[in-house]
């Protein structure tokens, strides 16, 4: 199994929510976070306070998958995450070992 | 802010002959100047700053805590905004046209006589709709300014989310200049009442025609030199002049009417219908409906001017006005939704709020309480049915709160005004102690409560139409679809308003 | 609202034949009614309107921030709601049940003869504590019913995040209608006092022995057509009636033991003791706190329902019994707990106005400083100690705070009244101008006091359980335990109080 | 609040002999007692009311939602705890200390007289600032409270985020004790008008010269009895007083300097000029300023005691003047820095306020409006440039505001008093009906102005900076940078302002 | 090592944790998120609108441990969390190939 | 490539993200989280209840980087993120099999 891990743009959650779908992929979890990369922040000025806000609000999205699943996924996530402006976002792919169904105690593929 | 004054002055012409010879004992005003009260004075300031306090930071909560928190900070600023302006605009010339002389152009606009507060001094005084009663005309001033600023900033909630701050600040100084001062004027504009008491006391004391002409010289001139709503001088009218105690036409129409057009004009959200654009703070909305009723009680119990049982009445009127609706959005919500929500509840004492401040001087508490319950099924209508039917994106239900319920406020006043379901009647200043409740005609009021509302809805409304196209032709009204999607608060202000 | 015009009525008879010939003097009210004066009605009004705010928002945010963010919603729908749903059953028939004349039953309801508003029409007025002035009827109405709608909103502290709303709706509309009503009638339904004066006065100047013994059986009459508790009228009190100037018993007894019992009956909240429930908005809390605070003025010096100097004194006892709280709670908690906390400060003041409410028109400034740095120890034992101790879930404190500082402040009224103490002693409107203060007799009056608390206590406390048991059989109390979990906002109400 | 009486009187003892026989038919009120006004009683007790919440939840919420949210429940607990400590220490003794008869110290602080409340009763009556005029000293002696309680909280956002509470406990205390008291009565601690007019009307009465010179010697106690500020008592003052309607020096000036003194003692923030230290909370903020612009009515318009036309200029100025600095800081910063920001638009309200407050009664409304948008762009240029130029961490700029503000309004009060500027000229109560605007000279105004000014500034700057060293050295004024790390919600008072 | 990922209902947390404690495991590292799977959201509606709500809030919990804890870290969570309704949540296992504890610089297994 | 995971004390987040940027790490993702572990919480009283707060506020830092950087990464998040006092946080590093840059669909190394 992998788990695909991608950064994006907030708004673009309920478009890949329902790529994934499409595919398959019954489930994900969802965590704001705050990214830093190419894409320029703006700045905040309070009274006489300059700040540059360098973090900006990213949405990370995590989907454990079987394997086989893996290029879809990433496709999916690619093709309604993008943009095309700086920002857009990315994704990781990386090894899972074990994943268990925490309700019926289901192992591995049969727990996502 | 009352109307009742007109509706019998014209009317005086044809009675005077008959009726008003019975006032003999009634004080004459004229030579002794009234003195204010202190009572009244107090009561008019402190219903000042309850109308400020319904702004800011009333209505900027209640609207807020219905964006996302990304235009939080937008919405802020264009209501504090707008107060801090109009309080300026209204100071140079926006009372002058508002409650100003305007000469042969009186029945619309009041003039400049009065810009920068020109012969406004501390000790001038306002008349009441008690005849020997005053108020100082600072109070009198100030009072109306906080509606002047809370009218446009109603305006907004439309709109809300996608109309650049350069483009709001630019149409709400052109539409309070040119659509409300000029409406206002139309239906407060109103003749002092001690000039007709004591012009009455003259012709009922005149032996000669010379002095009973000179004397009804001098009612007809009182009562032609007002608004033209005020004073029913449409012909269609025949001198039956609409009743709006505390704004149902001038400030919930006229701002529900231009939301509109600017919800239609500038177009829907990004998003609107496919993602959710769900309240970033019910709590913060509650607060400020809370508010909102807290201070409604300036803006309707103030209107009285004074405070006696008239005020009580507008008071308490409000109160259960308020209080039928909140509670008839909540039950028919949950008969038809399955579920009473805060939301409902709130927007429900909105409504009510709205439909009563019309009828509140007018109507008896129990009419009050009929037109709580019969607002928030029709307001909560519009604001699912018809505007998912029509698609029309009224982001904060402007139009479905305010115009809808100012709308069903302001015809029901023509009704609820009637003695025979508890209301006060039609004042007659030129009849004080007569029985003149029975002067009311129902026909003749609808006709004249309909006229208000329909000069206010196209007058508005076009007018408005007209401002937003010429506001997006100079400067634009809306931020690139970039700056839309990450927020006003950022890309108007580059500032947020949670940094938690 | 005071009692102090109770205690000296009965004794009239006594003392009639010797005391009340010195009142030649004094003016004669029958004849031509008293006026209302326009700072007394504007202050009535503004009262009126601060004690809503007390409520929406202040009562909804200082409650509201106190519970979970899944339970945010659901308590400030709550409380907006009963003020809605309390305003509309106070105009329908609340009024009249507790201010009306009930007839043969006045002792312990007021009849349904001011149902649906009959006869408070614009005009009307009601008498204030100085003979000779009145305020317009509808002022009054609308001031009490502002108690009316905070009383049951006090109550849902208790049993917050755990009771579904449509029990607390059905559970608080019988609650006010036979608990409430009652109550406040028996406290709060006095005598005219203007009536009083008259009589006494025609007594004084009554030559026969038939127009004595008339002018007698008016003051007799007066004296005796008043609430049961509000006369003294049970065997024990000898006519020495309780004294509660704004509330004590009426409000904060009652809604305190109220609470209780539904904190008992519904249960403890899941998790209680095991998890943290932590305040999901200290900042919430305390400007709830500080709206309690501000609008408790109109509360307490308010219920002198004029402008005088009483009322002064009833604002000045607001302020500093509640200073004295707040530091004392904080400063005790300092000490014994080793940080002062800012929820501690705000539950001293909460508590110190609470105190202070019955007390507030008797007390002197001094006397009020020392209940509101006594009342904070005493609930804070009873919310850490007793609460924990017993282990009963009284969510918010409303028992430990409300009901315990509404019996400190009940009965240390009946002690710091005593002119010695620098308080105002007792009015007896039969004898004005004579040197009345020695007549206070502190166990006569504190026996008053106990009766008034001992009987709110029972009647509200086993009243109440019987109609949480009767609404938990017909609709049940508590929601699932699922839902529960996942907060009462989304179950009760399909939405949630903030989507940041 | 005004200084308004002072500067004639001395002037009196030259004048008298030819202008006070013109005041033959004044009314002389010695002998028949004045009674409170209800309208003027419920506008001081409403006023105090509205001061109050200036205090809590205003201040605390506009300073609350400027820092970081681990620092939100010490903004809240320091702003409240201060509250009930100067209400109890007012009571005490503070009162006493600034408006009590200090002998032949009077000059310069009140003496103990009142402690306790001596002598102040339901009847004691103080004047206002017409003779004949008197009010409840109860509803004075709170008004004024109410100013004690605020100026403190003014201070404590120049330290914001890194002072621990028993330091601002400890400094507080003896600060309101030492700089705040003192300066109170050398600014507010006028003559009684009615001792004057009755004095000058006794003067113009007597014919002996013995008379004349008895009255003389009443005018003269009457008007060398009051603060040195008030009576212009310094010798190059020449017995012009300073005008100060309602606080810019006593209020303003002296909590800013007080803070800009703690600023530098207690040191920068960890982080300041490296981390962001954005406000956690704009939306509390907005609330707080709009809540402070509600409440700052009662405040300058309050001080005015009555309700009359006076009182409603200074409820319109303090109007114009906020609503023209808001929308001037808004456009200044929307030319200089490229967009226009909710916190400087909030800013610019409250600079605003601070500027007018000593104005309000003074000033005409044109006048106000101006001195409105001339102080935004000096604060604004003082809380930018200045601060960061001298690197001191005045974290909420209390400095910036109120202490430039402040002084820009109390400099700018000696200019728009003129009656030529549309200003309210000086009041003489020697020779009132005369015309005696033409008395105004602007030099010898600003010098008093100026006096005022310094007089405060140095004060207040160097009597607290001792004051911190004290505390510093017996309690330390600092966390520790780890407790400073995690805020003082949690190493002050154990606690969190959310748990979201 | 391995690094267990749970999604859990955020109630569970103090139970969950206590578990861990028992079987020696110390340290973990909670994230608030939001999922989306079979579990039914609930609809909300704000005046006219009305939104479906698919994401549930739910907690995310990361421990590290040394390999051979790997079982009995599952079984602690799973027994602790399980309420037996759907939604309960996924437990995830993944290698983690080094750990430093900053404070000190131990590593690997020291450092957990 | 690796994904380097930092758990550490919030203030610390300027400094590290610089550190970062000087070794040529110029993305990262940044999450608050709860941690809990040696570090003690403290104790909060509400009225009569007292609770133990045992989670303390602390920063997920995740940065994607090829294999070669791993070593100064840690190096520069443990030097900036230390203040030698218990609950400075940890680091892990875990393997990543693929990365994708959403707007450019680059891959891998070039997408990091
Ligand atoms: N090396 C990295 N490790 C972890 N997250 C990264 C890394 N680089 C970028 N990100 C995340 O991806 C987001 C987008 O990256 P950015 O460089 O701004 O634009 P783009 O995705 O177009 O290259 C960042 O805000 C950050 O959250
Ligand atoms: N494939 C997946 N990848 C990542 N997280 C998942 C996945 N499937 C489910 N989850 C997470 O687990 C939670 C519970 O899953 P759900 O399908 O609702 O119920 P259950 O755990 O009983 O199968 C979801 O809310 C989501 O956070
Ligand atoms: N085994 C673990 N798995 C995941 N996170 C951990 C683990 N142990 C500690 N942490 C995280 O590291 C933080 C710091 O750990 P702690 O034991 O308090 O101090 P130190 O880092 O000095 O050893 C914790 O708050 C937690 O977030």
């Amino acid at each position: 199994m992998k788990i695909v891990t991608a950064i994006i743009k907030p708004f673009k959650l309920d478009e890949v929510r329902d790529a994934l779908t499409t595919i398959g992929v019954h489930g994900l979890t969802v965590t704001e976070v705050k990214g830093y990369g190419r894409q320029k922040g703006h700045t905040e000025i309070y009274r006489g306070a300059e700040y540059a806000v360098s973090f900006l609000p990213k949405l990370k999205i995590e989907v454990a998958i079987p394997v086989e699943l893996t290029d879809k996924t990433i496709e999916a996530i690619t093709n309604t995450a993008r943009t095309g402006q700086i920002g857009d976002g990315k994704i990781f792919v990386a090894p899972i070992e074990r994943a268990v169904r925490i309700r019926t105690g289901e192992k591995d593929e049969d727990a996502l | 802010m009352s109307l009742r004054l007109q509706r019998s002055f014209s009317r005086t012409c044809v009675f005077a002959g008959t009726s008003l010879f019975a006032l003999g004992a009634a004080p004459a005003f004229a030579g002794n100047a009234p003195v204010p009260n202190p009572g009244d004075t107090a009561w008019l300031l402190i219903s000042s700053a309850l109308v400020l306090m319904m702004s800011i930071p009333g209505l900027a909560l209640f609207y807020g805590g219905l964006v996302r928190t990304k235009n939080m900070a937008s919405i802020l600023t264009q209501t504090f905004a707008i107060v801090a302006l109009v309080g300026v605009l209204w100071t140079l010339y926006g009372y002058s046209l508002a409650f100003g002389d305007g000469g042969s152009l009186n029945a619309y606009i009041g003039g400049l006589g009065k810009a920068f507060l020109k012969g406004v001094g501390v000790d001038a005084t306002a008349p009441t709709f008690t005849p020997g009663h005053v108020v100082p005309e600072l109070a009198y001033f100030v009072f109306q300014m906080t509606f002047a600023m809370i009218t446009p900033a109603l305006i907004i909630g439309a709109f809300a989310e996608r109309m650049k701050f350069s483009a709001v600040f630019a149409f709400i100084t052109a539409w309070v200049t040119l659509i409300y001062f000029p409406i206002a004027h139309w239906v407060w504009a109103v003749a002092d009442p001690n000039v007709i008491v004591d012009a009455a006391t003259e012709l009922a004391a005149a032996t000669t025609d010379a002095a009973k002409q000179a004397a009804q010289a001098k009612i007809d001139a009182a009562t032609a030199s007002v608004g033209w709503i005020a004073g029913g001088l449409a012909p269609w009218m025949k001198g039956v002049g609409a009743l709006d105690f505390a704004g149902g036409t001038v400030v919930h129409i006229n701002a529900g009417i231009a939301g509109l057009a600017g919800a239609l004009i500038v177009g829907k959200r990004i998003g609107y219908g496919k993602e959710a654009l769900p309240p970033h703070s019910l709590t913060l909305s509650m607060v400020g409906a809370s508010l909102l009723w807290v201070g409604w009680f300036g803006f309707n119990a103030g209107s009285n001017l004074e405070a006696n049982g008239t005020t009580a009445l507008a008071f308490v009127n409000t109160m259960v006005a308020t209080a039928g609706a909140a509670l008839s959005w909540l039950v028919t919500e949950w008969a038809v939704k399955g579920k009473p929500s805060l939301l409902g509840l709130i927007s429900g004492a909105v409504a009510g709020l709205v439909a009563v401040t019309p009828a509140s001087g007018f109507a008896g508490p129990i009419g009050s309480l009929v037109l709580g319950f019969v607002v928030s099924p029709i307001c909560l209508f519009f604001v699912s049915k018809v505007k998912n039917t029509f698609g029309y994106d009224d982001a904060l239900d402007v139009f479905g709160v305010h115009c809808i319920g100012g709308v069903t406020g302001a015809l029901a006043t023509g009704i609820l005004v009637s003695p025979d379901l508890g209301g006060v009647g039609i004042t007659d200043y030129t009849a004080i102690g007569e029985n003149y409740a029975g002067k009311y005609e129902m026909l003749a009021q609808m006709i004249a409560q309909a006229t208000a509302v329909g000069a206010t809805l196209l007058y508005s409304g076009i007018g408005s139409a007209i401002l937003y196209k010429v506001v997006d032709l100079v400067i634009g009204l809306r931020p690139a679809p970039d700056q839309e999607r990450e927020g006003l608060d950022i890309s108007d202000h580059g500032e947020r308003a949670y940094n938690l």
